[in-house]
């Protein structure tokens, strides 16, 4: 009875509609929030005693990498439900969803490594969470390329949600071995774990700019799926009737 | 006359486009199926259904078997680098009584040494039906056997499921040629 | 608390910290790839939609 | 039983399948001190993540048709249509392919360890090292050629070395804390708990991903 409920509910048609009505909403509510934060935290929160004016990056910085962490979560659950129940819909999420999750991995990447500069004197420091995102920056990679070397779709879909699920098991245990191993490693001189605990002057935007962005995702993701689910499902009629 | 494989309206595609569908044919023992069709009409791909490698999209299959199913596809599962012996006993029939019988049948008694490359295709093809032969299934499943034989080859390979076929075995194959087996006839074309 | 803690654009495009260095170059600078590369993958996508759905038609 | 049997008899006389690597393996150890000081003393220092990449290398080299070969000649559809569990012959392959590979390649690498560092403690106590983790590394591997079955082992490479890097951490955890004498049976327990639960899982994993890939 679950099965027939969410082959109803989630078919790609009803998907598509459903998201054309919300989308508009998502994308300018979310916009607003996002560069009200952006502004707020460039120019109206105080200077940080520490890292000086740089740590406003924090504002762009830790919403792409916070985000960036959990579409892959959002992937595996969705590969679980395509190999569980087989939905066409999480499969086509699932493909939709590694492509903007390396953008915001590169994101976080880029304003990580710029925030460096000032703060830490290198753009790249063997530091736990930077080699931790750039392994998942080449996952996601390494999920799309495997997704496109297979011309039967079903086939790639299997295999994309079995790595994604994979993945996903493996995030955490890359995140802590790769902690343990630069605690060892790392002079004290560049932790940024360190740094002051932050005012809750600065935390406001922080989490307006969090917000924002994960509703701008949600609207690449959205607009991702579609193209997957107009690319895969075209030769069904309600594709041309939308079109 | 026990029913051995029963289809019902079986459909099959690839990314969304129809292979065939409404597939529906039953199969009883002693009897023998001709699956026909034109290039690319998913005769394979409905034997593979068959045989469990590929599932239906639609439609439902019923399999009534003792044992497994045997089955002998495009690829001939022989190992390349292998001499002839060595891949017999792969195939698990180097110790079969009636292994002489065939081989002799089939000229292959005096190159049990040869390594399987230097073979001619036809050569390793008749060693692939050598495990049809020496099969220990009730459903044979054969797809274009006789492709690269020759005459005589397939007389005794029509001659032999047709003595199968006494025995109450069923089959089903697929052939662009024709053979002398008494057979239903299952057209793919649309 | 809702101040703004520059008085003019050139100090705020600056950013100059209490350590004597200017900051606005990292965080202009991280300002404007996040942007782009946000409004590229829009655009992206917003073309590939349009181009997918005038073949569909 | 058979199934080991033949496995051994198939890759046994392909020997580019199991001789290659090992041979691979040890042009590897013998070219990189080729390319320090011979006078350095820290060859022994940079010599344990050499080995751990030259196996990682090797074992990705010696898994790259562990299933490719069975596949294009038809012995997959044959064994998934018997009655044999496929992930048992899928675990019976891997097995081969360690004792064949992996074990040769474990006490070579042992037997290098001693050369560079004339160190026989450090030697012995790296061996059962190797071992497991070449186990492991096969394993994984295996996943990543079975995902990547007829695409080229890049692909499926790129797919698993991430997988791994938490193994080379704990790798080099191992070698520091053997180098300082320190306790190390922690790690060994850790090996041979990611062992043993990759022993049960990957088979059964690579076994569904080779179903799809008859399909």
């Amino acid at each position: 009875m679950i099965k027939n409920f969410i082959h109803q509910f989630a078919s790609p048609k009803t998907y598509i509609y459903q998201v054309d009505r919300l989308y508009p909403y998502i994308l300018y509510i979310s916009l607003t929030i996002y560069l009200i934060s952006i502004f707020w935290g460039l120019f109206l929160t105080p200077e940080d005693f520490v890292q000086g004016n740089s740590y406003r990056i924090i504002y762009l910085h830790v919403p792409a990498s916070f985000i960036s962490q959990s579409l892959f979560m959002a992937m595996a659950i969705a590969s679980a439900i395509y190999l569980i129940w087989k939905v066409k819909l999480s499969v086509y999420l699932v493909r939709s969803i590694a492509p903007i999750g390396a953008v915001t991995t590169f994101i976080a990447l880029i304003s990580g490594s710029i925030w460096g500069i000032p703060t830490w004197g290198t753009w790249w420091v063997w530091d736990a969470r930077i080699v931790s995102t750039l392994i998942l920056f080449i996952m996601y990679l390494g999920l799309i390329s495997l997704h496109d070397s297979f011309s039967n779709h079903e086939k790639a879909d299997k295999f994309l949600s079995i790595l994604a699920l994979v993945g996903s098991v493996n995030i955490p245990i890359i995140k802590m071995s790769v902690e343990w191993w630069s605690t060892l490693h790392q002079p004290a001189s560049i932790t940024i774990s360190n740094k002051p605990a932050i005012d809750l002057v600065m935390l406001y935007p922080l989490f307006g700019s969090m917000i924002g962005f994960a509703g701008i995702v949600t609207c690449l993701v959205i607009l991702s799926s579609k193209l997957q689910i107009l690319k895969r499902e075209r030769n069904k009629s309600w594709v041309k009737n939308y079109a | 006359m026990h029913l051995k494989v029963k289809a019902k309206n079986l459909s099959y595609k690839i990314n969304e486009k129809k292979l065939f569908h409404d597939i529906s044919f039953e199969l009883f023992s002693g009897k023998a199926i001709h699956v026909q069709g034109d290039n690319g009409s998913g005769k394979t791909t409905l034997l593979k259904i068959i045989c469990g490698l590929t599932n239906q999209v639609k439609g439902d299959l019923e399999l009534k078997l003792d044992k497994k199913i045997c089955f002998l596809g495009h690829k001939n599962a022989l190992k390349q680098y292998l001499t002839v012996e060595q891949n017999l006993s792969l195939l698990g029939v180097s110790d079969h009584q009636d292994l002489n019988k065939h081989l002799i049948e089939f000229a292959l008694n005096k190159s049990l040494d040869v390594t399987l490359s230097n073979l001619s295709f036809g050569q390793q093809k008749k060693i692939a039906l050598l495990r049809v032969f020496l099969n220990d299934s009730d459903l044979l499943v054969l797809d274009e056997p006789c492709v690269g034989l020759d005459q005589q080859s397939q007389k005794y390979l029509c001659s032999f499921i047709n003595n199968e076929l006494t025995l109450g075995k069923s089959i089903l194959f697929s052939s662009h040629i024709s053979l002398d087996i008494t057979s239903e006839v299952l057209n793919l074309n649309k | 608390m809702l101040n703004f803690k520059f008085n003019s654009l050139s100090e705020a495009l600056l950013m100059q910290s209490q350590n004597g260095q200017n900051h606005g170059i990292f965080v202009w600078s991280v300002i404007i790839i996040v942007f782009i590369s946000i409004l590229a993958t829009f655009v992206f996508y917003k073309i590939n939609i349009k181009k997918i759905s005038k073949k569909l038609k | 039983m058979n199934i080991i049997k033949y496995e051994l008899l198939k890759l046994r006389s392909k020997s580019r399948g199991w001789l290659g690597p090992i041979l691979v393996f040890i042009l590897i150890m013998v070219a990189f001190p080729l390319t320090i000081e011979i006078s350095n003393n820290d060859l022994g220092q940079s010599f344990f993540s050499v080995l751990w990449i030259a196996m990682l290398l090797v074992m990705m080299l010696a898994t790259e048709d562990i299933f490719l070969e069975d596949y294009n000649d038809g012995s997959l559809d044959q064994f998934a249509i018997s009655n044999i569990n496929l992930s048992y012959v899928v675990a019976a392959k891997i097995f081969i392919y360690w004792l064949l590979i992996g074990l040769p390649i474990s006490l070579l690498g042992s037997l290098f360890c001693l050369g560079m560092t004339n160190s026989i403690y450090l030697a012995s106590h790296i061996l059962p090292i190797l071992l497991v983790t070449s186990y492991i590394f096969i394993n994984v591997f295996s996943f990543g050629n079975a995902l990547s079955l007829t695409k080229g082992s890049v692909l499926g490479t790129l797919v698993t070395l991430p997988l791994l890097l938490p193994l080379l951490i704990v790798l080099g955890k191992v070698v520091i804390s053997i180098n300082l004498n320190l306790n190390y049976l922690g790690f060994v327990g850790l090996l041979l708990g990611v062992l043993s639960i990759i022993i049960f899982l990957i088979p059964l994993i690579i076994s569904y991903i080779i179903r799809a890939h008859l399909e």
